[in-house]
């Protein structure tokens, strides 16, 4: 019952995430969590819905001279793909596989900082182009906030995916560790859901207008 | 606790089954994402060609939730067994979540 | 590890209780600083009602009343009923359900220390340039407007300890949902048990909308935004709603365990399983579920329009029928039983008529065109007062003598129970009663002073009379709490004898690791059918095997203080920059013993079957 | 016998309910309704106290059965353990679900006839309306009313006609306050972000049973001085009304002091007041230079800063230290002015008067 204890291929469980008790219970407490976070993300879509185009004078950038479609197309693509290669890294992770699931989170990584660069590169843009500013309108303080919120999702997904990969860099998969790439897969995933809506939503509708 | 393997007797025939089975799972993997992006390029599609707003909001949003169907029940594996209460709990977050946003439409600016 | 029939020095105790994962010391942990709270929050009580005893008093100024008037609200909700309810749900719940422990104990006590650091910050206002003085509604554009940095102190400590209630709320869900014993099915599970559930679920779903309302009060107060600045576009009415999206939940959330809590009571002391247990269930499911369909009754007069008023105003009249549905079957219940009137019982019975005066005015104050009139004056103060302190407290107390031989081995005094209950009964009622009529004069709530020859002088009187009462009841009953304590007579496992549920089947204070075996659940109130089949006790699902036990660690204490440090960093970067530093200092702290935390595996320890053998029914006695 | 001590409290409390009820002050209680709307609102109570004490009543009296009758009598009885009843479920769910209804229709009824505000928007050709519309606009601590058509501005006391309907824009210039008349009808918030619409009906007879005064409050916590946000409300007849407009429109330039004393008082006035304080009624003054009550026609309010008795004592110690009365007051002190120039100051307030 050793949750450290040495696997090999054939001893390796189906669901190893929840395998143990612990697992079972990371397991259904972080999707507890995600459920939490989803009145979250929706108290800040609303919040953001209710001041879009609010801003003090006509001086102010609106949402439809704000967004570029490219940019967000590229955005969107990257932090898409990026949930595929999560997949890819659980599939390895299930086959036993530590070696590829590393390579497929590297990948995940790498899309995922892309993406967060895409980001930074936006709003300062956002910033010296059309003077949108965090401080600038209550539209602006929605929008960094909102987008912001989710920036920080990726960056602390990120972090942990990150930390997770050096920590177990030379010790192989086991009942102990499995459970933990399984959780940070489901966060990323989550992350690429409320993209999903911030896409739509905030890029997409402001550019409908 | 046991932790069983949730494997039977003969582990060969498991361990094949398995494989097959993971397999396939990520057949379907791919396809939900092919049909994710191909949800993407018409989302971005609409908006790119221009038509009205009465007819791409819509449609944008109906994309957006078929896609995140797929990334919750494919990519998440809500589809599968033992997701009984994330199921509950994810949904009831969405529609409290909903609700929120229903009222900061409507009854926020008057 | 046998370490636990020792004697130890308060040195080693207090060491014991900082790194403590064990939920019944971390339940004991949650009583003694929601008590600790909510002695403070009555004091302040007290310092409103001498202030409103006669008119044009000065016992304290316009600005410190705003204070100790928000911080009465504040600090009773927040750190006072809430933690107690959470002391009551960490000590029983895992019990009741046979559990041997709870499902994150790390994060367990990661939530209780960020409950407390969170307390603590906001009460160090007091000391660092006054406390918050907005209203516990803290409304934005007074909130905005108010100098200081009280409403700072507000917006980081309940952020902080509201991240620990969010944790709290969602160890318990899992700890239900997964660890329940062989045969606890849904069904079986007592209902303290099912209301902690739903109560958790409400946390789950009602505390992110608060942590997002705090957040953009945040950023407009400290960082410059503008969520509420109308004049660059902000909207104030935002806040309302995300405030009250989160606040009426949480009254469901405070009073559905007061409501398990009486359940448990009504049962044991009537001898007779509850009626109606699965319409008990679903109406508690029912009122957790409305719960989210009814905030803006709260602000029916911002002017949202007629139809979202006729909306909500319907909406919250539905939350009569289930709650009319429970107090029906708790009547029934102790029809045809056989009802003990112990302290307890005093409570739960005296409960019935006082929640109902509490909820009946809820549904007046539910119809909004009456609401015009009730709404932000004294009789709103009645109506919640009514339903919390007769539906809440009475229920703390009511638990704090029940289950006090559960959690301390020893039986409060009874005689001493019910001279605290008459007391506290008497009070209470003449407090608040005449509250009603004091508002429906003519007297708003949240008033420092009223001036003579309004007709409010006797009322007002009357009311402050009665709060003196209720404090005498808060005395005697610290007093029977500290003679109980001293003379230390242990009891056994079932001391009220009537004893139903599994809590009942194991020593009095439970061992550490809590059953020895997990016990086989055959049914409805599990350990009181055993006792009509004869049997002593519950009978086993498994053999004595090794028990796996989770590591103490100080981490929980580390990372809550980190984000105390950075708290007073955060505020005071406004105007010194090299308060950032301290900012900067307390994440790291935090971050630092998160990352320690993840990156240095815990795997608990065992203990061994021989060892366990070794204390067979001598029972483990501290 | 403690069972029945606590019954006798309880009916005791009850009949204090009904003692109590139709108490109060009739120019501060909404117990003593003064038009329609607190008389719809009244009514409304009067139904649901109904509802509520029948339900009371019910819980009451199976209550007292149970604790009479079902008491322990012997250690070892073991009564049987019932699952439940069907028919009583169905019972206690469909009664309370009836009694609702009752209340939930007269409740939405209600609720869109006090919002209907459209008599508002029907507008005469020169832009003017029949109905009678008050700007209401709350600040930190003071009250002011705009009348749109008249194009007057008074503070502190809203003059209204009795007997018809007057109309409502209520508006918050600082924080959020919130615009109750307990006898005249219920509150409505001055947001800072919307304006919100209300109307309301002053009874002539229950005016006049007040003395022609109704106290108005601000009921939604606003700073320090909330407790002192009072108004004062003058309800006359429509002829008297009229006469008072008429009597402030005329009013042009700032009335002339009668005295050396008062001469004297309109210097300092206009040197270190007029800043803040309008004294003549026009509402051209854009409403963010209107920084303190509009004092046109101070001389005829019956208080200063809207709770002090307004003698020349009052409003000395006021000027001097507005803080010390209402604390936290937007209002500088003027506690550097002589005793003499106070009084000088004093003479001219309350000199102001546009009525005879
Ligand atoms: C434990 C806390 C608690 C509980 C349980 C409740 C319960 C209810 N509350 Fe209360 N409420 C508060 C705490 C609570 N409230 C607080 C703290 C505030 C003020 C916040 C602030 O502004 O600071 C508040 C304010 C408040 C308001 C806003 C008032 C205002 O500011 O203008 C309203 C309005 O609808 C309301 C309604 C209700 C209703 C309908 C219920 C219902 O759940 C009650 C249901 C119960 C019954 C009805 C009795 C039993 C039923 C029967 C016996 C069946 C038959 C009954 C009928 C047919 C009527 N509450
Ligand atoms: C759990 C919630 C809770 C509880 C238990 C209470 C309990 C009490 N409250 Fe509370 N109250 C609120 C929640 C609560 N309140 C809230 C949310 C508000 C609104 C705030 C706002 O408007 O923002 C409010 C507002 C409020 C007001 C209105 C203030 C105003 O609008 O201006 C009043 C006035 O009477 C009042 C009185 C009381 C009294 C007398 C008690 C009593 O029941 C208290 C009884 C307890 C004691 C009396 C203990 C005292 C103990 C001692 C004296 C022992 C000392 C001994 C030692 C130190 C060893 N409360
Ligand atoms: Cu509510």
């Amino acid at each position: 019952m050793q949750t450290e204890e040495k696997m090999t291929f054939e001893t390796w469980p189906a669901l190893p995430e929840k395998a143990t008790l612990e697992g079972k219970n990371k397991f259904l407490g972080f999707w507890l969590f995600l459920g939490g976070e989803t009145v979250l993300f929706a108290s800040l879509f609303a919040t953001y819905l209710a001041l879009k185009d609010k801003v003090p004078d006509n001086t102010h950038a609106l949402a439809k001279d704000l967004y570029d479609l490219p940019l967000t197309f590229v955005a969107t693509m990257l932090l898409l793909t990026s949930s595929l290669t999560s997949v890819y890294a659980i599939y390895q992770m299930k086959n036993f596989n530590h070696r590829k699931m590393m390579l497929w989170l590297g990948v995940t990584v790498a899309l995922g900082l892309s993406f967060l660069c895409l980001e930074i590169y936006e709003f300062n843009h956002y910033v010296t182009e059309y003077n949108h500013k965090f401080t600038g309108s209550a539209f602006g303080s929605a929008f960094y906030t909102l987008v912001g919120f989710h920036g920080a999702h990726v960056i602390f997904g990120l972090v942990w995916i990150i930390a997770l990969m050096v920590r177990n860099a030379k010790r192989g998969l086991n009942l102990y560790n499995a459970p933990k790439f399984y959780l940070a897969s489901l966060y990323w995933h989550f992350i690429d859901v409320v993209w999903v809506f911030i896409f739509t939503v905030v890029y997409l509708m402001g550019m409908v207008g | 606790m046991a932790n069983q393997n949730l494997n039977s007797g003969n582990p060969k025939v498991n361990l094949a089954y398995r494989l097959r089975k993971s397999k396939e799972e990520m057949r379907y993997q791919i396809i939900s994402f092919s049909m994710m992006l191909f949800l993407t390029f018409i989302a971005f599609g609409a908006v790119g060609v221009g038509f009205s707003g009465w007819f791409t909001v819509p449609l944008i949003m109906l994309l957006a939730s078929v896609q995140v169907i797929f990334q919750l029940f494919y990519f998440m594996h809500m589809s599968h067994k033992g997701h009984e209460a994330p199921t509950i709990f994810l949904f009831t977050g969405l529609l409290i979540g909903l609700i929120t946003i229903w009222a900061f439409m409507k009854i926020v600016w008057w | 590890m046998s370490t636990y029939a020792q004697k130890r020095g308060f040195g080693a105790v207090l060491w014991d209780y900082l790194t403590t994962v064990d939920h019944k010391k971390i339940g004991i942990l949650y009583l003694l600083a929601g008590g600790f709270f909510f002695i403070l929050g009555g004091l302040e009580a007290m310092f409103i009602r001498i202030q409103l005893i006669k008119p044009d008093n000065n016992f304290v100024s316009a600005g410190s009343f705003n204070e100790i008037m928000t911080m009465h609200g504040t600090t009773m909700i927040f750190l006072a009923a809430m933690p107690l309810l959470f002391g009551f749900m960490n000590a029983i719940v895992p019990l009741q359900i046979g559990a041997r422990d709870v499902a994150f104990p790390f994060v367990n006590a990661l939530g209780f220390w960020l409950f407390f650091f969170g307390g603590l910050f906001l009460n160090l206002s007091w000391f660092f340039g006054g406390a918050p003085d907005a209203g516990w509604t803290s409304y934005a554009s007074l909130a905005i407007h108010s100098g200081g940095h009280g409403v700072d102190f507000y917006i980081l400590g309940l952020q902080i300890s509201g991240f620990g209630t969010l944790m709290a709320g969602i160890n318990f869900l899992v700890t239900i949902i997964n660890m329940r014993a062989p045969g606890m099915t849904y069904m079986r599970l007592p209902l303290f048990t099912w209301t902690t559930f739903v109560a958790s679920a409400l946390i789950l779903f009602a505390f992110p909308p608060l942590t997002v309302g705090l957040t953009l009060l945040m950023f407009d107060r400290m960082f410059g935004a503008n969520f509420f600045n109308v004049a660059a576009g902000g909207n104030t009415v935002i806040y309302e709603h995300l405030f009250w999206i989160f606040g009426h939940p949480e009254v469901y959330i405070l009073i559905l365990p007061a409501f398990g809590i009486f359940s448990e009571i009504f049962s044991i002391f009537s001898r007779k399983r509850l009626f109606g247990y699965s319409s008990m269930v679903f109406a508690t499911v029912l009122i957790g579920f409305l719960g989210f369909m009814v905030w803006a009754h709260h602000m029916f007069t911002t002017g949202l329009g007629p139809i979202a008023n006729a909306i909500f105003a319907v909406a919250t009249m539905a939350i009569a029928v289930p709650t009319g549905i429970k107090i029906f079957n708790w009547l029934f219940t102790m029809w045809g039983g056989s009802i003990k009137f112990t302290t307890p019982m005093y409570w739960a019975v005296a409960f019935i008529p006082s929640f109902i005066m509490g909820g009946v005015t809820g549904i007046m104050l539910a119809s909004a065109p009456m609401d015009y009139q009730y709404h932000d004056t004294y009789f709103v103060v009645a109506h919640f007062h009514y339903v919390i302190v007769g539906g809440v407290v009475f229920a703390l107390i009511a638990g704090t003598h029940l289950y006090w031989p559960k959690i301390f081995g020893t039986m409060l005094s009874e005689t001493l129970g019910k001279i605290e209950f008459w007391l506290f009964f008497i009070g209470f009622h003449l407090t608040f009663f005449i509250q009603h009529f004091l508002g429906l004069m003519g007297m708003p709530r949240r008033i420092f002073t009223f001036l003579p020859g309004q007709g409010l002088a006797t009322g007002n009187l009357i009311s402050s009379i009665g709060a003196f009462f209720m404090a005498a009841g808060v005395i005697v009953l610290l007093t029977n709490i500290v003679r109980t304590t001293v003379r230390n007579e242990k009891v056994g496992n079932d001391p009220w004898e009537d004893g139903r549920t599994l809590e009942w089947a194991i020593s009095s204070p439970p061992p550490f690791y809590n059953f020895k075996q997990l016990p086989l659940v055959r049914g409805l109130d599990a350990l009181w059918l055993e006792k009509m089949e004869g049997k002593k006790g519950m009978i086993p699902a498994e053999p004595i095997g090794d028990i796996h036990m989770p590591n103490s660690s100080f981490v929980p204490v580390v990372i809550s203080f980190g984000f105390f440090v950075a708290a007073f960093g955060a505020m005071y970067q406004m105007e010194h920059k090299w308060m950032l530093s301290v900012l900067i200092l307390g994440l790291l702290i935090s971050f630092g013993a998160m990352i320690f935390r993840s990156v240095k595996d815990d795997h608990g320890y065992h203990i061994h079957k021989e060892d366990l053998i070794d204390d067979v029914d001598k029972g483990v006695k501290a | 016998m403690k069972r029945l001590a606590k019954w006798r409290l309880m009916s005791l409390l009850t009949a204090l309910a009904f003692i109590l009820s139709g108490c109060g002050e009739p120019y501060l209680s909404a117990l003593r309704p003064a038009g329609e709307v607190a008389e719809k609102q009244y009514w409304l109570m009067k139904l649901s106290t109904g509802i509520m004490v029948f339900v009371i009543l019910v819980v009451v009296v199976i209550f007292i059965i149970v604790l009479f009758r079902f008491r322990r009598k012997s250690d070892d009885e073991i009564p049987k353990q019932v699952e439940g009843n069907h028919m009583m479920e169905i019972i206690w769910t469909v009664i309370p679900i009836f009694l609702l209804l009752i209340l939930a229709v007269p409740t939405v009824t209600a609720t869109f006839d006090l919002a209907d505000v459209s008599p508002m928007d029907k507008k005469n050709k020169d832009g003017t309306r029949d109905v009678l519309v008050v700007n209401v606009r709350a600040s930190l601590y003071w009250w002011e009313f705009e009348y749109p058509d008249q194009k007057i501005v008074t503070s502190q006391e809203l003059v209204v006609p009795t007997d018809e309907k007057v109309y409502f824009n209520l508006k918050g210039s600082d924080v959020k306050h919130s615009f109750w008349i307990p006898p005249v009808g219920g509150k409505m918030d001055t947001n800072t972000d919307t304006i919100n619409k209300m109307w309301l009906v002053f009874d002539s007879k229950k005016a006049e049973e007040a003395g022609n005064v109704f106290y108005g409050k601000c009921a939604e916590l606003c700073g320090p001085s909330h407790a002192l946000m009072d108004f004062k409300v003058k309800a006359v007849s429509r002829a008297d009304f009229d006469k008072w407009v008429k009597d402030m429109q005329a009013v042009k330039d700032p009335a002339k002091p009668a005295t050396a004393d008062a001469q004297a008082g309109q210097e300092i006035f206009n040197n270190s007041c007029i800043g803040c304080h309008a004294v003549t009624p026009a509402n051209t003054t854009p409403e963010a230079a209107r920084q303190g009550p509009n004092l046109t026609n101070f001389g005829e309010r019956d208080y200063v800063g809207g709770i002090l008795k307004n003698d020349e004592k009052n409003l000395k110690n006021w000027i001097k230290e507005p803080d010390k009365y209402k604390p936290g007051s937007t209002m500088p002190g003027f506690g550097h002015l002589s005793e003499e120039q106070l009084d000088q100051v004093a003479a001219y307030l309350m000199g102001l008067k546009v009525q005879e």
